[in-house]
């Protein structure tokens, strides 16, 4: 062993002078989330959709708010939408919630392998779909289900997935929640972080290329900006102007690691400037002011001015996935200090403020859901059980690597077949 | 029929399919308004827009990926990675996404993405402009990996690859781009214009995937080889005396394993042959499966010729390669087993 | 002395050689903080400070690429990849740059990485979560590649890996972190406590790289493997009935090629085995030079068992999984070859 | 073959609305800079080092210079260098140009394989490496060859490299220009483009977990800057706030690609402050403006103040490389076009206007410097000629892929030697 230092491995180093971020909370700690400034509701102002990226800085580094804590909306950025739309949110929100509730207790229970919830991040992927045309093509991650509530796929299905049955779309080939909805415009989640956002922006190139006015949109968490892919997504959909909406969820953690190892010390948004692209930050917790960024940054991708990048502040409530004890690397109470609250509640007291809406009819709500969902695990299960199946047939393993099956894979489908 | 060097055919292709489907376009470092450091896409740009060849950023990741997403929409690109070295910051989307699309999704999604690079040595080009790392991308389940050596089959075999609803990397030894190479740098360098497969159709045509060609027949050593070593091999079997089959594979996954046992359960004896560095290549694959199939035919022990397991030199690019005295040394070897 | 399993071992490794050289960091994906998703370098941060157990952003290209100017820089970086899946964004970085580094300088500049890498299946992680890439790095000259079987080798050899200077691939199968496994997912999870190579010294102790390991001797049949493999092989010829010699590679390259030919020249017979996908795999490259090496003294085809060629499936992972029964199967045909 | 569009690929598609960048020319256009907003001269200021990044915006999107037309220096970037060291700037510039006038010439003669030109360039490196220390570690582009003039590595040594003889440091292992110089501090250059980068910063984070203050400095091209490595780069730049100075050599081409494919419309400085890089742009062929910036940037790192991300904007005016033929892709006039001049006539000015120079001198400086390097160009002739050698023995091929020589590469060399 010889060594590469200019001083011997074994000398005492003087004391180390790297620097290396802290979070926002461990065990025992009290949570801090003091660095993160919340501006007043309202007080964003609202950019015509032709704005230069430059004109979008404060934009970038403050937030838009519409929602208050007394349920009230303000400002430009108020989507004013009719009661109905909100209902409808609100419903999915609460849909979602159910379901990874259900689904959850189910992974507990043996049933599952494996399972990742996204409460507190409900506003996110519901509002968002909601302000999107449905023959817009979503790239999402592990924690953009509501997406798939908000264009109405059976949950049934979704359950099958989980389930890998005899009933899943997808023939039992991936892990839980990493589903694909080719119906739903919805594209097959990888297990290998952020590579589907420039793939979407290759999507969306596509459009252009042909003419077309579909646009692609792509979710990615914080931790996973790292990856050299948002990197590649922002510089592809900057230099070729392409019709994407580029998202940056932070729900402040990656697994045990701290969203300021990523963050570089500013928000996500703001590196979106580097890139030329007009970027936003918006409370992620807020339906009304994430559906309005959603619906403005389409706007500008459908009028051919190309690419926005959005990030979406919230709170990872719940565990990464059910393989993961947040109580080993943050406090406890983290969750609670969140400063932006719940998504649901929020939406709800907005709800019930315009007199639209009551506990009573709350409650109801998610008993009905609650029941809803009980009884699509009923069903799902008929499909087959993850453990016992019924599965797909077992020679289905070799389809679909190639679109023809090849010799060699012919052959091992016999050797396989012959053996069991 | 035009004689055309590997350039012009390839080109050809590319225009052939481009005028035959709008959603055909290519991609690539330098491949739009300059026509791409070999030329293979030159003229696309003026007759099809910058749009249809079009020039990208230094980014092979990026590119990959964007590829992937336009053939979910629809589109049919083939993207140039300026050279075989330079694929590897593209590696993740290739193996990861590209490849596993379409399996992972139940057949829901996938994407026809051709990808051509230049590969493989004897330009002068180091360790960076050298590498024919062809055995990697057989080993990544989901993809097609293809290696013409000769004009008329680099325009079939592209043809075919881009309307391909599977991944195809597409695998050109530059060193033949210009003219086959014998393996000995002194020779004077000959041209396609002298070579049979120089005699190229100017109009659509395709020479089908996994279709190995028996270059010509013998019996006493079968040779399985592709891309330029197939040229050094058949000097090499004429120096070497022996009777020798020569297989250029063409399509190295899927393979077209039945030609390759007909053969050498007729010779009885086998050499493989690559430019590639010889642990883990493609050549250990061919020596598993003849010797599987084959085992009980087999007069002699298969053996490879291969590149060193060093980085590509510069300075000693003629003693690193492949030479002619290996292979008849191995011919002969092989030959003189009983 | 103590028990340890598979992760308490690898533990102790990064322990001691961060205890003996202030030069030796480990970094990684939530390695930091919270001692790593599989819990491997639990208590390091404490002990040894932030700067020394270093949690970095999720880009492992930033963190190979990181990992190569501290070896230069005078540092031995352990990197953690948190999954085998995931080294492909660091591909370009490994194969081009740490592979190459010394050749490409003269010898001038080296980066003594080690690159930590949980491979495998059986924890039913689908396809993104046990994928076995190890064939790939042994084509790629430069590298050395790991794989040890149980706690005891996995300590040594984590050891000679740090203090060795070229670099290294370490992968870690994680089916046979907590216990050994025998291919039977129905059968009683065993531990490491219940088996001899559960038994580790606290202390500093080398297994020196390039060694393999012939777990019982035999005179049939010549089985190679490595990693997880190394048990269901065991379990396999238990029940074949065959007189196999066990052999556990330990490590795959450099190899320790004299073992092997000695095995095979009594035995006569080989099985290759391993859980990679088999198109290309590294037992390609282990059957071609034991029927080169040993081809005179063959008595039966050298027959690969191995992960089929498709994407590690989530719901077949059992059916999928090289059984016992594919393996006694494989050692019949052979051993009954005469 | 079947297809993914929602059309059939046989229908004649819409008018594409793919945005593709152009160039600032095309052969028989006229070369059109306009884009190009070139400040006055001194007009920059200058910040304190311990600056946030925040507060370079001005820097990025501006231009620091401080020589202008007639050779006169102002403003508070003016280094004030003594006439000595300006003459010695001076002297390695036309050394540098004087050097790759010679190996051009020899590579046309098939004297060499290959050769890459830095002309116009000169003040990039040579500026950077007086103001840097010795001990600072290099991590180099193909076109920094300055860098070596300047820490003295005898000409032969680089010749020996380009000829891949028996006097070759790296063992002809290496295309011509691909140098590495450990006695210099200077990394080893790849072929492959932009790797160096994210590697300087780990060499950097090492000095600082070490407790040493020595600095790496890195360089990339403008369009190098698209490959994941600079993003890499940048964020953990930035993460643990390395000692390293990133800089981008905006040279206005890539092979035949323009910046604008790289450059998303921006400057490349600007890309830095998303990354929370303090971010300067500076007139790359202003000998002065270069020297100040980058002993700016210095000071900050060995301060402690972590990364800075510096863009020299500067021309390419000579091809790429002896493989490449300009006339191909841009005007034939674009480089007497570019309205930074030359680096070298303008410190020459300079130097005359203090009155410290003459052209006589410059003249016979400029001999000086040619029939140095036409006899150190003999000398290393006698090391051995590309062609015929000597070079290394044939068995060290087969040295250094690893440390100690394995049986594998052992049976392999003896294979080879036995048959040569
Ligand atoms: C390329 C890659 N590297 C690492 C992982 C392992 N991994 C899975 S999720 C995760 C954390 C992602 O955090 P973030 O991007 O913030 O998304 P979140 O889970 O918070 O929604 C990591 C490191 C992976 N799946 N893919
Ligand atoms: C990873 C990689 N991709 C592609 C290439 C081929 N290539 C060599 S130089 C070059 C252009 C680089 O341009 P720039 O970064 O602006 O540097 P410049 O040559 O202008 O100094 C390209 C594409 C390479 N060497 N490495
Ligand atoms: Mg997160
Ligand atoms: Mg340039």
């Amino acid at each position: 062993m010889t060594t590469n230092a200019r001083k011997s491995a074994k000398d005492e180093l003087p004391k180390s002078r790297l620097f290396v971020p802290s979070a926002s909370s461990r065990p025992g700690g009290t949570p801090d989330f003091s660095d993160l400034q919340i501006p007043e509701v309202g007080a964003a102002d609202k950019p015509p959709i032709d704005v230069e990226a430059c004109d979008t800085a404060s934009l970038s580094e403050g937030l838009v708010r519409v929602l208050d804590d007394q349920g009230l909306a303000h400002g430009p950025w108020n989507p004013s939408l009719d009661p109905q739309t909100l209902r409808a949110g609100l419903k999915h929100m609460l849909h979602v919630r159910a379901f990874d509730d259900r689904m959850f207790r189910m992974q507990r229970q043996g049933k599952l392998s494996f399972y990742m919830k996204c409460t507190g991040e409900e506003a996110v992927a519901t509002a968002q779909a909601m302000a999107l045309r449905n023959s817009d093509m979503l790239f999402p991650t592990y924690r953009q289900q509501g997406l798939m509530f908000v264009r109405g796929r059976p949950v049934v299905d979704m359950m099958c997935q989980c389930l890998s049955n005899a009933g899943d779309t997808i023939k039992g080939r991936q892990l839980p929640v990493l589903y694909s909805w080719k119906d739903g415009n919805f594209f097959t989640i990888s297990g290998n972080l952020a590579t589907q956002v420039s793939q979407a922006v290759g999507w969306a190139m596509a459009s252009a290329y042909k003419g077309e006015d579909d646009l692609a949109v792509a979710w990615v968490g914080d931790g996973s900006t790292a990856e050299a892919d948002v990197h590649n997504a922002m510089l592809f959909a900057s230099t070729y102007r392409a019709p994407v909406i580029l998202n940056v969820v932070n729900n402040q953690w990656a697994i045990s690691t701290p969203a300021s190892f990523a963050s570089a010390g500013m928000t996500f948004a703001a590196r979106g400037l580097g890139y030329n692209l007009p970027s936003i930050r918006v409370d992620g917790n807020d339906f009304l002011a994430v559906y309005a960024v959603t619906q403005w940054a389409a706007d500008r991708a459908r009028a051919g001015m190309g690419a926005s990048f959005v990030e979406l502040l919230t709170y990872r409530v719940a565990a990464h996935s059910t393989s993961d004890n947040p109580d080993g690397y943050r406090a406890k109470d983290e969750a609670e200090r969140w400063p932006l609250g719940d998504p649901i509640e929020r939406l709800k007291d907005h709800l019930i403020h315009l007199g639209e809406w009551s506990e009573e009819q709350h409650t109801s709500l998610q008993e009905e859901l609650a029941s809803a969902v009980t009884n699509d695990w009923k069903e799902a299960l008929t499909h087959g059980s993850f453990e016992e199946g019924p599965h797909w047939p077992l020679e289905t393993m070799f389809d679909d690597v190639f679109k023809d099956l090849p010799d060699h894979l012919r052959h091992q489908r016999t050797l396989l077949m012959s053996e069991s | 029929m035009s004689t055309m060097n590997m350039t012009q055919a390839i080109r050809s292709a590319l225009d052939c399919c481009m005028e035959r489907d709008p959603m055909v376009l290519v991609m690539g470092e330098d491949v739009g308004y300059f026509g791409g450091v070999f030329r293979c896409t030159e003229g696309l740009y003026e007759k099809y827009g910058a749009h249809r060849a079009l020039d990208t950023p230094i980014s092979e990741g990026g590119i990959v990926a964007a590829a992937i997403g336009m053939g979910v929409n629809g589109l049919r690109p083939v993207v140039e990675m300026q050279f075989a070295d330079y694929i590897y910051p593209a590696f993740d989307q290739i193996a990861s996404e590209l490849a596993k699309l379409r399996h992972r999704s139940g057949g829901e999604y996938w994407a026809p993405v051709v990808i051509r690079a230049p590969c493989g040595g004897g330009i002068r080009g180091g360790q960076t402009h050298s590498q024919s790392p062809e055995g990697i991308f057989t080993h990544v389940c989901g993809l097609k990996t293809v290696m013409p050596s000769n004009p008329y089959d680099a325009k079939g075999l592209l043809i075919s690859a881009i309307e391909d609803d599977d991944p195809v990397i597409f695998f050109e030894p530059k060193r033949i781009y210009n003219g086959p190479f014998f393996g000995h740098e002194e020779e004077s360098a000959s041209s396609w214009s002298d070579h049979p497969a120089g005699e190229v159709p100017d109009t659509y045509y395709r020479v089908p995937l996994q279709s190995a060609k028996i270059l010509h027949p013998g019996t006493e050593v079968t040779v399985l080889t592709y891309g330029t070593m197939v040229h050094v091999a058949e000097a090499a079997i004429r120096a070497s005396g022996v009777d020798a089959e020569l297989i250029d594979l063409r399509c190295l996954l899927p393979l077209d394993l039945d030609t390759i046992v007909t053969s050498v359960e007729k010779t009885g004896r086998c050499v493989v042959l690559h430019e590639a560095t010889r642990t883990s290549g493609y050549g250990a694959e061919l020596v598993a499966e003849v010797q599987e199939a084959c085992f009980w035919h087999l007069k002699a022990p298969v053996e490879r010729v291969a590149g060193f397991d060093t980085p590509y030199p510069h300075v000693f690019e003629w003693e690193y390669f492949p030479t002619r005295n290996r292979i008849t040394g191995a011919l002969q070897r092989a030959a003189s087993c009983r």
